[in-house]
């Protein structure tokens, strides 16, 4: 029972970093239509990032979100327009996923020259701290990690409900055709969507460099996670993603407490399955049928 | 292309048949050409990507649903082969194994059945995502069924016993009937409403859908010959290789591999995907061997792809073939109709 | 359609391949320092080919075995060479990949015709590599895959230039436990280890003689490469708190399990983990310096190694590479042996031809930076690794007696935190 | 005359927004019923909701008296109940012949036949020729003019020989030679017995072809009649005029 409940915490901690990751990913989806395979890699990309600023300049990987964010934002925009809008509309849909998978090698391929192929990781000073909490042993890096991630959850919540460009991003979740009636620029929410998906990874890039070892090669596995958990919540949806993201982080760390670890890594795919069997549209996805 | 007025579209042309020929000719004479053992090594390994390519071509070209979980299929087939190999009690010679292939095949055809038809339920999309995972799922599999794959220590076949002087080629034949199988299947495909219909899905699915065209079955069709195919092929590379590795076996570079050499040569084509392989691998490994000795490799990969998406996203053989058949329209004066809007050639030409 | 016709003013036309092209051009713009390898018209030159893992996965000991290769190529040519021969490697990139080892080898032996060959990194790549090799039926000196599977091919042109085949690399850990009295043993075992052929199999060895010396395994379990997490493994590893925990570990993961033992305040009697914890410099800068007392592990050479030629390794090495003794990587030094043995070959015969050094290698004994390297027929290590335990922030070499530095430290002291 | 399709208190709501308020109006077999109203008022909606593409909240459609809620599109297109889209959707990657010979339906049952066969090319050319495609119909139909694309995608859907074509904006972005086109053959299919369901914005084109004609404003149906009675209608008026 105690391992079960240690399992538990684990799993809530570290679903909220996967929540973070995948809001980013569901949103480019909601925005863009457009499955964004290299989202991973850029979680990694900031990982790397949060490593060079935390080893040179001495720069806390929490602390160093406020420069990353902005920094992959820009990337994001800019990938958006060189690699994204020149798409013609008929092949979008499946050329946007073969070039964001190979964005997601691009990157990966920078990022093995400038850093090798060893796995890093930050080790801050409270690296192996870890709080004693009823009994059970709660890390600080995971503590910290999940509350900064929960802070930016929120943050992207009000930027989404309360300003300007969110409620135009939010029309054009909901209907791209009608946004444009209402005045929405198109391919400047396309962007900015865009970039703001390629923000979160960086946020949560820092956070996971700074809870797991990471090399250039570890995005594969981030992204059929990340893919598992958007599709859990509905594509599009970022309610949804988190909630996911926390179910997912649950049940694979129970799922390696008390079976086994080697089958935990399967929990994500079971529950894609499941899903996709029983409500393919997901838990708050909604059911399109055709482009009409 | 030619087009008569009156009567049914042509199964054969003589064009056709002696492009073909010509090519099988080709394929079973080059060895002969070239007795070095590297030759026949590097000229094996593009048949056998070639043929996956085409087969890929099948569902990602043809269709329009980019599976990006081929290698799932290659590294099954790769350990269906290594399970054969458990049983050596079934194998008297060398040659067996080739011919329990079909079998391999035809498993990865049935299994393809359910995950397409669950993959295939919703958008094209989703089924991306569901093959990429799928490609995971196999991998964790490959892990841990430990009983059947044996794990991360890998899986040994047992050498070939062909003579020194040979030793390539019984594979390299191998994979050059599995190419013309793939093919054949594909100029079938461009030859019969089977294609018209999986043209139709590429273009617009749910339209395709609404004036009564079978998309789910064509496409689950599609799905299980192209991973049939893809199946065997990691049968023939696992029995060249002689042990094989979960990581290696199902390694997402082979279908980044595929894909790029089909969007190289030009999608919905039947020969496109040949010329993207016949470009891209003797390129690749040559240049590893080579060139190698840097990390530049995997950014030139995505580089190369990024700029074919982007400048050439029909491939090779299409622009070509759309330029010519645009001036010979011209000649005809049949340009009248044509808009301004560029193209897109579909699956009829062959 | 009409590629059969593919004319050259086709080929200028089409945009793609001038991208191609120049993509290709670029790439080999970019590699400025690939090795060339001088033609064998020159019959002095002892041509040795290698297929190294420069780029992929394996890219980083990829590059140390390539190191310990060229320092020794280095090293020998200023002496005059094998049997006056300079020697010229011939060095490939496999990326990582067995398809592409397969090639290389293809492409040394038959294209190439390079004198000899080496082994590639890994044991992955080792057993394709390894078969080309036999086909053509030169010898393949190879330092870096010892996984049961390479030996089970049962191959004769293999030599595994490391003491011992990897399963046996713990086996000096069990040596030293079984040695201790009987009251003064662990009672309790936990296995947590890598699935992997270079760590799993050590820890099943040594799991295999503790439970046949009586010593209960109260946990037992592998976890996946790459697994983001051990904290969760590692709880249930320690739930029913054993004496001793016996990791078989790779290198990350080594430092996650510490990492996780310290936050769930775990502190075994004994604690040894396969690798990761015999790396000088990685080691304490991941798990902090403080945390990696009596902690055990084993290897094959370390710098204050007191085996042929170690000393002047380390110089050589050095004044080629630069750092200092603690920042040198096995793989180096292993590669560096592998390169020993063709010489010593070469002395004793006065030949270097592939035939002649299969047929010699399996019989004697060889005295290399790794200590005496013999082999059996099927090319598996008949020697033994080295206890070594972090005794006051540096590696010591603990057991065997015949070689400690220092005698063991045990119940391990608690973490630093 | 009898009633091919009646649509009875059809309901189809967007989140908040009601597309399709309980609407309810009948087609006469072997009319040309005209459904127009003011920008939104739902008309593709219902169209979208009769041929099954979307799912209705709630009501009853009925086709040649029998129900066909929840039947997908591809199955009423079997049992004769087709139509056209607003922005013509042909198959850009298929020739425009290709585009008749899929939409034919029926021969799918012979996936592996020919691509073409003789009876599909007869049947095309018949068509290809009466709406003066014939010298297009080997281009793919990404190479037509917008008012190409119209015609095809209007032909092809006459190829499964409907019983019932609904008419998304026909002379949507045509140009005037191609409406009167469009008029006439939309006039002779319907002397042959085809009826027809035509959302329409050009006032013109809707007083001389369609009869009669069924006025649609947010979702409800405000007033079905002969043109000119629906012409004087106040309520039309209003509801084209008003806010």
């Amino acid at each position: 029972m105690h391992t079960l409940i240690q399992g538990v915490i684990l799993g809530v901690l570290t679903g909220g970093v996967y929540a973070l990751m995948a809001s980013g990913q569901t949103l480019i989806f909601g925005v863009m239509k457009v499955v964004n395979l290299a989202q991973g890699a850029f979680v990694i990309a900031s990982a790397y990032l949060a490593f060079t600023l935390f080893t040179q300049f001495g720069i806390d990987p929490l602390v160093a979100v406020l420069i990353t964010t902005p920094l992959m934002f820009g990337i994001g925009v800019v990938g958006h327009w060189l690699f994204l809008r020149p798409l013609r509309r008929e092949d979008a849909t499946e050329l946007s996923i073969l070039i964001t998978f190979a964005l997601a090698l691009l990157v990966e391929g920078i990022l093995s020259i400038t850093y090798h192929t060893t796995y890093r990781s930050i080790n801050t000073s409270y690296a192996n701290k870890a709080f004693d909490i009823g009994g059970f042993s709660v890390s600080a890096v995971r503590l910290y990690g999940f509350i900064v991630s929960c802070a930016l959850l929120v943050l992207l919540y009000v930027i989404l409900q309360k300003t300007r460009f969110g409620r135009a991003i939010r029309a054009t979740v909901q209907n791209p055709q009608s946004a444009t009636l209402l005045g929405v620029d198109s391919n400047r929410v396309k962007a900015y969507g865009f970039g703001l998906g390629i923000a979160t990874a960086a946020a949560s890039g820092s956070i996971y460099g700074l809870l797991f070892p990471f090399n250039s090669g570890s995005h594969y596995d981030l992204i059929s996670r990340l893919l598992s958990v958007v599709v859990l919540g509905g594509l599009g949806s970022i309610g949804g993603a988190v909630l996911a993201g926390v179910i997912i982080g649950v049940v694979s760390s129970v799922a390696a407490v008390t079976w086994s670890p080697t089958w935990s890594e399967m929990t994500f795919f079971v529950v894609l399955l499941l899903v996709l069997l029983i409500r393919p549209q997901g838990m708050f996805g909604r059911v399109e049928r055709g482009a009409l | 292309m030619k087009l008569s007025k009156e009567g049914a579209s042509p199964f054969f042309t003589r064009i056709g048949l002696a492009r073909g020929g010509v090519f099988i000719v080709a394929l079973i004479v080059m060895p002969q050409l070239f007795p070095q053992h590297w030759i026949w090594n590097m000229m094996f390994f593009t048949v056998l990507y070639a043929a996956m390519s085409v087969s890929w071509n099948l569902i990602g070209g043809f269709a329009g649903y980019p599976s990006l979980g081929h290698a799932a299929f290659f590294g099954i087939g790769a350990y269906a082969m290594a399970a054969i190999f458990k049983s050596t009690h079934l194998l008297t010679n060398g040659w067996q194994p080739f011919f329990i292939m079909p079998l391999i095949g035809l498993g990865c055809a049935i299994l393809a059945l359910p995950i397409g038809l669950i993959a295939m339920r919703t958008r094209a999309d989703v089924f991306a995502i569901v093959t990429i995972t799928l490609l995971f799922v196999a991998q964790t599999l490959g892990y841990n069924l430990k009983s059947l794959t044996g794990g991360a220590q890998g899986a040994g076949l047992s050498r070939a016993p062909f003579r020194l002087d040979i030793f390539e080629q019984p594979f390299y034949f191998a994979a050059v009937s599995l190419l013309l199988l793939a093919m054949g299947i594909a100029y079938f495909i461009t030859r019969t409403k089977l294609g018209m219909a999986l043209t139709s899905i590429r273009a617009d699915e749910d339209k395709a859908r609404g004036v009564g065209v079978r998309t789910t079955a064509v496409k689950v069709m599609a799905f299980a010959v192209s991973v049939g195919i893809t199946g065997m092929a990691g049968g023939i590379w696992a029995y060249y290789l002689g042990f094989i590795y979960p990581q290696f076996a199902f390694d997402p570079l082979i279908t980044i591999a595929i894909v790029l050499m089909t969007f190289l040569g030009g999608r919905a084509t039947v020969w496109g995907p040949v010329l993207g392989a016949a470009i891209l691998m003797p390129a690749q490994q040559l240049l590893a061997y080579y060139v190698g000795g840097s990390q530049i490799y995997l950014i030139a990969y995505a580089s190369i792809f990024l700029l074919i998406m982007l400048l050439l996203p029909r491939g090779i053989l299409p622009t070509v073939l759309s330029k010519r058949r645009l001036a010979s329209l011209a000649k005809q004066g049949n340009m009248s109709g044509i808009s301004s809007t560029p193209a897109i050639t579909g699956g009829s030409n062959s | 359609m009409n590629n059969n016709r593919l004319s050259k003013r086709w080929f200028k036309r089409a945009p793609l391949v001038a991208v191609v092209g120049a993509a290709l051009v670029v790439l080999s713009a970019c590699s400025a320092s690939t090795p060339k390898a001088t033609p064998t018209a020159s019959t002095k030159a002892l041509v040795i080919g290698i297929s190294l893992s420069l780029t992929g996965d394996f890219a980083d000991p990829g590059t140390a075995v390539k190191k310990g290769y060229e320092l020794w190529a280095d090293t020998v040519n200023a002496k005059g060479g094998v049997l006056g021969r300079q020697v010229v490697l011939k060095i490939v990139d496999d990326l990582s990949s067995p398809t592409q080892v397969v090639t290389n080898y293809q492409n040394l032996i038959t294209r190439d015709k390079v004198d000899l060959v080496f082994g590639p990194f890994s044991s992955l790549l080792t057993v394709p590599a390894s078969q080309v090799a036999d086909r053509y039926k030169y010898a393949f000196i190879e330092s870096a895959g010892g996984g049961p599977k390479v030996f089970a091919q049962k191959l004769g042109n293999l030599f595994f230039i490391q003491p011992g085949p990897i399963v046996k690399q713990g086996d000096v850990f069990a040596d030293y436990i079984l040695a201790l009295p009987a009251a003064q043993r662990p009672k309790t075992a936990a296995y947590p280890s890598l699935d992997d052929p270079f760590a799993q199999p050590i820890a099943a060895n040594i799991q295999a003689r503790f439970e046949a010396a009586g010593i209960k395994t109260v946990y037992s379990g592998t976890y996946p490469a790459e697994t983001p997490d051990l904290t969760p493994i590692m709880t249930k590893a320690i739930a029913s708190k054993p004496d001793v925990i016996v990791s078989g570990t790779q290198s990350l993961d080594a430092y996650q399990q510490v990492k996780a033992l310290i936050q769930l305040h775990y502190n075994p009697k004994w604690l040894y983990m396969s690798n990761g914890a015999n790396s000088p410099v990685e080691f304490p800068s991941k798990v902090g310096a403080a945390n990696t007392e009596g902690v055990f592990s084993s290897g094959d050479w370390f710098p204050s190694s007191t085996a042929t030629g170690s000393a002047d390794f380390i110089k050589a090495y050095i004044a080629k590479y630069g750092g200092d003794a603690t920042g040198i990587d096995n793989s180096s030094v292993e590669a560096y042996a592998a390169g020993q043995v063709l010489e010593l070959v070469a002395a004793k015969t006065g030949k270097v031809d592939n035939a002649t050094i299969i047929s010699t290698l399996h019989s004697g004994t060889w005295a290399t930076l790794l200590g005496n390297l013999s082999w059996d027929a099927i090319g598996e290590p008949q020697g033994s690794y080295l206890l070594v335990q972090w005794q006051k922030g540096k590696l010591v070499p603990v057991y065997p007696a015949a070689i400690a530095q220092s005698a063991p430290e045990a119940p391990k002291p608690n973490w630093a935190g | 005359m009898s009633v091919l399709l009646s649509v009875d208190n059809l309901t189809k709501k967007f989140g908040e927004l009601t597309a399709v308020d309980a609407c309810s109006f009948t087609v006469e077999k072997g009319s040309i019923t005209a459904l127009i109203g003011p920008n939104g008022s739902g008309k593709t909606t219902v169209f979208n909701l009769i041929t099954g593409y979307l799912p209705s909240d709630s009501g009853k459609v009925e086709f040649a008296g029998t129900s066909i809620q929840g039947q997908s599109p591809g199955t009423l297109y079997r049992k004769g109940l087709t139509r056209t889209f607003q922005q013509a959707r042909v198959f850009a990657d298929l020739t425009v012949q290709e585009n008749l010979v899929v939409a034919g339906g029926g021969s799918w049952k012979n996936l592996f036949g020919r691509r073409i066969t003789a009876d599909d090319r007869a049947r095309a050319s018949e068509l290809l020729d009466e709406f003066k495609l014939s010298h297009v119909a080997d281009l793919y139909a990404s190479e037509l003019s917008w008012g190409q694309r119209k015609l095809l995608e209007f032909a092809s859907v006459l190829m499964s020989k409907p019983r019932l074509v609904l008419l998304d904006e026909p002379t949507a972005g045509v140009n005037p030679i191609l409406i009167e086109t469009m008029a006439t053959h939309i006039r002779s299919y319907n002397a042959a017995g085809v009826t027809f369901l035509i959302v329409e914005h050009d006032m013109s084109f809707v007083m001389r072809v369609c009869d009669p004609v069924i006025v649609l404003d947010r979702g409800k149906t405000i007033a079905a009649g002969d043109p000119l009675t629906v012409q004087s209608d106040p309520r039309v008026l209003d509801a084209y005029l008003g806010d």
